[in-house]
């Protein structure tokens, strides 16, 4: 059974449609790219599985359970992660407390007022940073961090979630070249573990990373398959005005 | 900063064991007796009005007029041959202040009595420390009674006595049908409460009851029901910033004083000089005191009063007249108690109280002519009179009462007993201390 | 709770002169509040010495007429001006650092607040003073039921007045226009190259302007004392919420409290009129926090 | 330690000092710091600037001159409070009778405000009500509970308040609000209630909260319920100002509308402010140096008082938003040559 099931949903604001009878099914372990020009309606999408926004139509199962109208942290507890395609992490506290607040399966007031510090999340903890190569910053205001290091922050919370499927919107945006290779690493060492959807632009990185592309185009299903197909196909080619391909 | 729950522990302990210990200390304090009036030194009188915030309009004047008692009397000699020191606090019109300066007054500086007050609410803030350490405080201003306390001496007209002759004067001259406007709290509802009593009596009728909010400004709806009930007067007990906004929308919205007259209980000479004497002019005010009053003592009073260092203010009105009053009993009460006891160090604010009962002081001292202390309630005899206000701000006293007044504080809850000396006399024979 | 005087007798035609009222309330409210809107609207500020303003305007009114004997109706717009010119001042030294943070302006508001108050008690005192209005505005108009006092009328009418003026402002010259686009969205506009601490600044200033001239009416309605202030603050903000951004909102919402608070408490009193509205505000704020009129800008 | 210390200092002083009127002031200053501390918490760690802790306070106030009052009347002959009587009220109002048992009325004094801040809370939560919203909101609910109190004079005595005659005894022990015991109780609670406030942002719950206030959508999709947190915090903060009513009205056997006016609760932001919204340390600080300026600052500078306090305010939230006590801090850091920021997440490393 596919872990995520999207049966072609729709978005609308007013008469204008963004997500338009869109469609996606994700296998357990699998790496999903989410690949269209700006505007093709993959953030929403995103917004969409995640609760963020409303759908105007159609439905999503997660595990076979309709997670469709349920709202943000429902979801989240369902076992969605997310990263924002602008970094959002909690700016006033270290980057070991925002590891922390992310991870725990109890979400409750109440449990947690008196939740005893364990060692098995310290040692996770002390894992994940060293993943994402912040182990030395651990008591670092999180504010203080540079773009690239952020972003590793932010995916590190999504990883202490340990979530069933990630969500990850443009997690390369604004990293130099050797950030972005740090960061295909840490992709790829996910891989088979964990299920992933990733949007992103920069196909150096896709091509890295990626088995499976889908191409998104005015929030339509446009095509989907390898790299290899992906590249090749003329209509992708079509919307990508550059001709002679994807770079 | 790293907390256990150890150290939290060990603090909790801690105070559980200083509180144990507590008891013991307080007595040593309870017990702590030295005279309140100590020879060759002076005689220490708190001064407890409130010289900035919204109530300093009127409590100003009644600080500078005690200061200006206390500075006569100690110019004649003082009291007893002692001279009097007057601690003056500043309540801030601030209900905290009160009763954190009343403690002040009573357990560090330790006066021998306080003067103070003007709003219910300040009495009933001071009334709690004032009981349970048998002081004495002296309320200089008119209230709505209904209290029967041990400790409070005071020097305006209750309830009763303020619309005993008002309400009789208005309805003989204007008509029955009376509308009623107060400021939406307990005094003016006890006054309109016993106006309704006089009014049952003279056979008039109550053709509207409306209470605005304390430092409200708005009276455009109200004045838009008197309209609908054509009064032929309204019974006002507006206090304050809403009484100088009460009557400028009464000319504003095309009332006429002569056609439609306003009988207050509190729009004095100084309301008026706020409001504009424009303003003010044809309405009626009932009070035992007016600086128009035609006596020699009076005249002495207002002359030296404005000529001196407090007469900023201009006027002269009754709720000064009374606290004026209130230095004067309490002048007699020490004198009584140094008289009862040979020694001036064992008088203490219970003594002065109880030998204030009956203390008369005479129209060569008192600007509104003779007054007593009731021998009972511990509030004062007088005579209420009535004056127009004119077109320069000051009262033309149109009627004055013939015979003295007594305050009644249960007049018109008889069935609450009667109340003495001793406390609160219920029917049923039961004696009750300090009631609120 | 006000048990012995609730429901009053309705009869129509004082009915329909509470509604009257309701307006005149209204529109003294929509006076006391559009300032506030304004600045809140544009800049997301929450001025809590709104009501200090209106009461140093007053307190001017009243210097400028009885120290220099100048007409009341010349007064208004020197007030305008001159109150104008302190905001303006406050907004440069102390606002202008904080529009990162609403909560802390609306705490800096506050201090001002606590100065403003203090400081006119110890220049004028704290007895009440009065702005005296030309005679001739003492008439009333007797039309069958209807009941008003010149006073009120005037004030009705200088709502209307402000309405247009500040929607022409704004809709209609190129400062409004600014106004709009950094309304809309700050960068983009600095990015065609509108210098929004400018817009900011006049802005506060505009709507410091109206808050004294707001002032100079109250003060001649009603009277003046230190703390008058605080008597509309409350009122105000809950336009200006209850409304939320635009001017149009605004206008609705002052409409409908004066309305309803001339209404409560023409049928019990005052002070539970008062107690009503609050509540029905919060209420509506839950389900509608947006305000009545939400046109698509972004709350702040 | 800080606080320990602090706390054992201070409930030394009746032993050294015998001034009832002392005793009786620091009391007072206790309470109002016990309000800093519930604005500290519900503003300094989540992020909610409430204008309202003054209903708490206020409504608690109320439960507890209630029930003192009533500890004075007597069931048989004189069952009604004289003010009452103002109303033509015959018999006790149902609101009323509760209070004739102590433990009832003090139960009361706590759950109904802390009851209300729940469902007040969550009304404004869900609907994700936020920032300077939250501010007006509780602004304008406590200006409806003000003109309430004042407006239901046949239960509340109106402007004129509930002065009840004798001080609060419970247990058989009359607890005199100028004696020592009376002291050490405001002590022990300001004591106990700042510990474990302290002890609560410590937790992983404190955690969360502080996270919700940097950034309320990231918690949802860590899958945080950020609504119920805002609630909780909400109404801890109303239950600590609900004792700060409790011990007001112990002291100063008085309650009127005033405990409700907007300056009371403002003012309490003031102090946290001004001592140091983030540290509990700041806002006890803030409050107890506020108040003992104002009461002991000679009279020629009373005055001007307000200015001055309102420029230190301005002061304090342009250029030390972490108030007065980030000084003591920085001066205390030199000495520890470490960062502030990193002082707080060493003591954590040690925590876990």
């Amino acid at each position: 059974m596919n872990l995520l099931e999207i049966n072609s949903i729709t978005k609308r604001y007013g008469d204008y449609t963004v997500i338009d009878g869109f469609s996606l099914s994700i296998k357990n372990g699998e790496l999903r790219c989410l690949l269209g020009p700006n505007g093709a309606g993959k953030t929403t999408c995103l917004d969409l599985i995640s609760g963020r926004q409303p759908l105007s139509g159609g439905s999503i199962f997660l595990n076979g359970v309709d997670i469709t109208s349920s709202n943000e942290h429902q979801i989240a507890r369902r076992g969605i992660g997310r990263k924002f395609q602008i970094p959002a992490v909690f700016k006033e506290l270290s980057v070991m407390d925002n590891l922390e607040v992310a991870y725990g399966k109890e979400k409750g007031p109440f449990y947690n007022m008196f939740d005893p510090g364990n060692s098995s999340r310290n040692k996770k903890i002390q894992e994940i940073s060293e993943l994402i190569g912040l182990q030395d910053r651990l008591n670092v205001i999180s504010g203080v961090l540079s773009h690239g290091e952020t972003q590793w922050l932010e995916i590190g919370m999504v990883l202490m979630q340990d979530p069933n499927l990630m969500l990850m919107d443009e997690p390369t945006a604004g990293m130099t070249e050797k950030e972005t290779y740090k960061t295909s690493q840490i992709f790829n060492s996910l891989k088979g573990r964990h299920t992933l959807i990733v949007v992103e632009h920069d196909m150096s990185f896709v091509r890295e990373i990626a088995d499976t592309i889908t191409v998104m185009h005015m929030g339509q299903l446009l095509a989907e398959g390898s790299i290899s197909e992906i590249e090749n196909n003329k209509k992708v080619r079509a919307v990508y005005l550059g001709t002679e391909g994807i770079h | 900063m790293n907390l256990t729950r150890r150290s939290m522990l060990k603090n909790a302990g801690l105070m559980g064991a200083t509180a144990m210990a507590a008891p013991t200390l307080w007595i040593k304090d309870a017990m702590a007796a030295d005279p309140w009036i100590k020879k060759g030194g002076k005689i220490k009188v708190g001064i407890l009005f409130s010289q900035s915030g919204d109530l300093a309009v009127i409590e100003n004047d009644s600080n500078q007029v005690a200061q200006y008692a206390i500075d006569e009397i100690n110019a004649n000699g003082g009291v007893a041959g002692m001279q009097v020191e007057p601690v003056i606090v500043d309540a801030k019109s601030d209900i905290k202040v009160y009763s954190e300066k009343i403690s002040q007054l009573i357990l560090r500086d330790k006066v021998i009595s306080t003067f103070g007050g003007y709003t219910s609410a300040s009495r009933r803030a001071v009334a709690p420390i004032v009981m349970a350490r048998d002081h004495l405080f002296y309320y200089p201003t008119c209230y709505e009674g209904r209290e029967c306390t041990q400790n409070i001496i005071n020097t305006g007209p209750l309830a009763n006595q303020h619309s005993f002759d008002l309400i009789p004067f208005m309805v003989k001259n204007f008509g029955k049908k009376v509308y009623l406007i107060g400021s939406n709290y307990i005094w003016p509802k006890e006054s309109n409460k016993n106006a309704k009593v006089w009014l049952e009596k003279v056979g008039g009728e109550v053709v509207g009851e409306d209470y605005v909010p304390l430092g409200s400004s708005e009276f455009a709806p109200i004045f838009n029901k008197v309209r609908q009930a054509k009064p032929d007067f309204i019974f006002s007990t507006v206090v304050g910033d809403s009484d100088i906004a009460m009557h400028k929308q009464f000319i504003e919205e095309g009332f006429k004083s002569e056609k439609l007259p306003i009988a207050a209980l509190t729009t004095g000479e100084i309301e008026v000089r706020a409001m504009g004497a424009a303003a003010g002019a044809g309405h009626f005010l009932s009070a035992p005191y007016f600086q128009t009053l035609d006596t020699p003592t009076n005249h002495r009073f207002v002359e030296n009063y404005l000529k001196s260092k407090y007469g900023g203010g201009g006027v002269t009105h009754y709720n000064m007249e009374e606290t004026y009053l209130s230095i004067y009993v309490w002048k007699a009460g020490v004198e009584a108690a140094l008289k009862k006891t040979g020694n001036i160090e064992e008088i203490t604010p219970r003594m002065i109280r109880d030998v204030s009962a009956g203390i008369v002081i005479d129209d060569n001292i008192s600007p509104e002519g003779k007054v007593w202390i009731d021998p009972d309630n511990f509030n004062i005899w007088l005579k209420p009179k009535i004056g127009q206000c004119q077109a320069n701000g000051q009262f033309k006293i149109v009627q004055s009462a013939a015979e003295h007044v007594a305050p009644n504080p249960m007049s018109i809850y008889p069935e609450r007993g009667v109340c003495k000396a001793d406390g609160l006399h219920s029917p049923d024979g039961k004696i009750e201390k300090n009631v609120l | 709770m006000s048990v012995n005087f609730f429901w009053k007798a309705f009869e129509l035609y004082p009915f329909l002169n509470a509604l009257f009222i309701g307006l005149s309330l209204a529109s003294i409210w929509f006076i006391a509040a559009i300032g506030l809107a304004i600045i809140y609207g544009t800049m997301g500020v929450v001025n809590m010495a709104h009501g200090e303003f209106i009461m140093v305007g007053a307190y001017t009114t009243y210097v400028l007429q009885s120290l220099l004997g100048i007409n009341f109706f010349i007064c208004l717009p020197l007030v305008f001006i001159i109150v104008g010119l302190f905001g303006w001042g406050v907004e440069r030294t102390i606002i202008r650092s904080l529009y990162k943070r609403p909560l802390d302006t609306l705490l800096a508001t506050w201090g001002i607040s606590l100065v403003l108050v203090q400081a006119v008690r110890l220049i004028f005192g704290t007895s009440p003073l009065y702005v005296s209005v030309p005679n001739w505005l003492n008439f009333q108009i007797d039309f069958s039921f209807l009941h008003l006092s010149g006073l009120r009328l005037l004030i009705i009418i200088i709502a209307m007045g402000l309405f247009f003026a500040t929607w022409f402002l704004i809709n209609r010259t190129s400062w409004g226009m600014r106004i709009r686009a950094v309304m809309q969205d700050k960068e983009m506009a600095s990015c065609f190259g509108i210098n929004t601490d400018h817009v900011y600044g006049l802005t506060f200033a505009y709507g410091a302007g109206l808050a004294g001239a707001a002032g100079g009416l109250f003060g001649a309605l009603k009277t003046l004392f230190p703390d008058m202030g605080s008597g509309y603050i409350v009122e105000a903000f809950l336009v200006v919420v209850v409304g939320g951004i635009g001017l149009l909102g605004t206008v609705f919402s002052a409409t409908a409290l004066g309305e309803l608070n001339s209404v409560f408490s023409y049928f019990t009193n005052d002070t539970f009129a008062r107690f009503v509205l609050f509540t029905l505000v919060v209420v509506f704020l839950r389900f509608r926090p947006q305000g009545i009129l939400t046109d698509g800008l972004k709350r702040r | 330690m800080a606080y320990i210390t602090l706390f054992a200092i201070l409930a030394l002083v009746p032993i050294v000092f015998d001034d009832s009127f002392l005793l009786n002031q620091l009391s007072r200053y206790s309470v109002f710091a016990m309000l800093a501390v519930s604005v500290s918490l519900v503003w300094g760690i989540g992020g909610i600037l409430s204008l309202g802790q003054g209903i708490a306070f206020g409504l608690a106030a109320y439960g507890m001159g209630m029930t003192m009052q009533m500890q004075f009347q007597d069931p048989i002959t004189n069952p009604i409070p004289s003010f009452m009587l103002t109303n033509e009220l015959e018999h006790l109002p149902l609101l009323w009778e509760p209070f004739w048992s102590t433990p009832l009325g003090l139960m009361l004094a706590w759950l109904v405000p802390v009851t209300f801040f729940v469902g007040f809370g969550a009304m404004m939560f869900q609907a994700r009500v936020a920032g300077v919203f939250v501010s007006i909101m509780t602004l304008a609910m406590l200006a409806a509970w003000y003109s309430m109190a004042y407006d239901m004079q046949p239960f509340t005595a109106g402007f004129n308040g509930i002065s009840p005659p004798l001080p609060f005894s419970i247990f058989g022990v009359d607890i005199d609000p100028y004696s020592p015991l009376a002291y050490w109780i405001c002590i022990g609670f300001l004591g106990t209630l700042t510990i474990l406030t302290k002890l609560l942002i410590h937790s992983k719950f404190g955690l969360i909260v502080q996270a919700t206030r940097d950034d309320a959508e990231r918690a949802r999709f860590l899958g945080y319920n950020v609504a119920y947190y805002q609630v909780v915090v909400f109404a801890i903060s109303g239950f600590i100002a609900a004792c700060a009513g409790i011990c007001w009205v112990m002291v100063v056997q008085y309650v009127s509308p005033t405990s409700l006016e907007l300056s009371m609760s403002v003012s309490a932001v003031v102090w946290a402010a001004v001592g140091g919204r983030l540290s509990l340390m700041g806002a006890i600080l803030g409050a107890f140096l506020v108040n003992g300026i104002q009461s002991y600052m000679g009279d020629e500078l009373q005055q001007v008082w307000m200015i001055i306090l309102g420029f230190i305010f301005i002061g304090v939230v342009l250029f030390l938003p972490k108030g007065l006590i980030s000084i003591f801090e920085y001066i205390f850091s030199i000495f520890d040559s470490k960062i502030i920021k990193q002082s707080k997440n060493q003591t954590e490393n040690e925590a876990l």
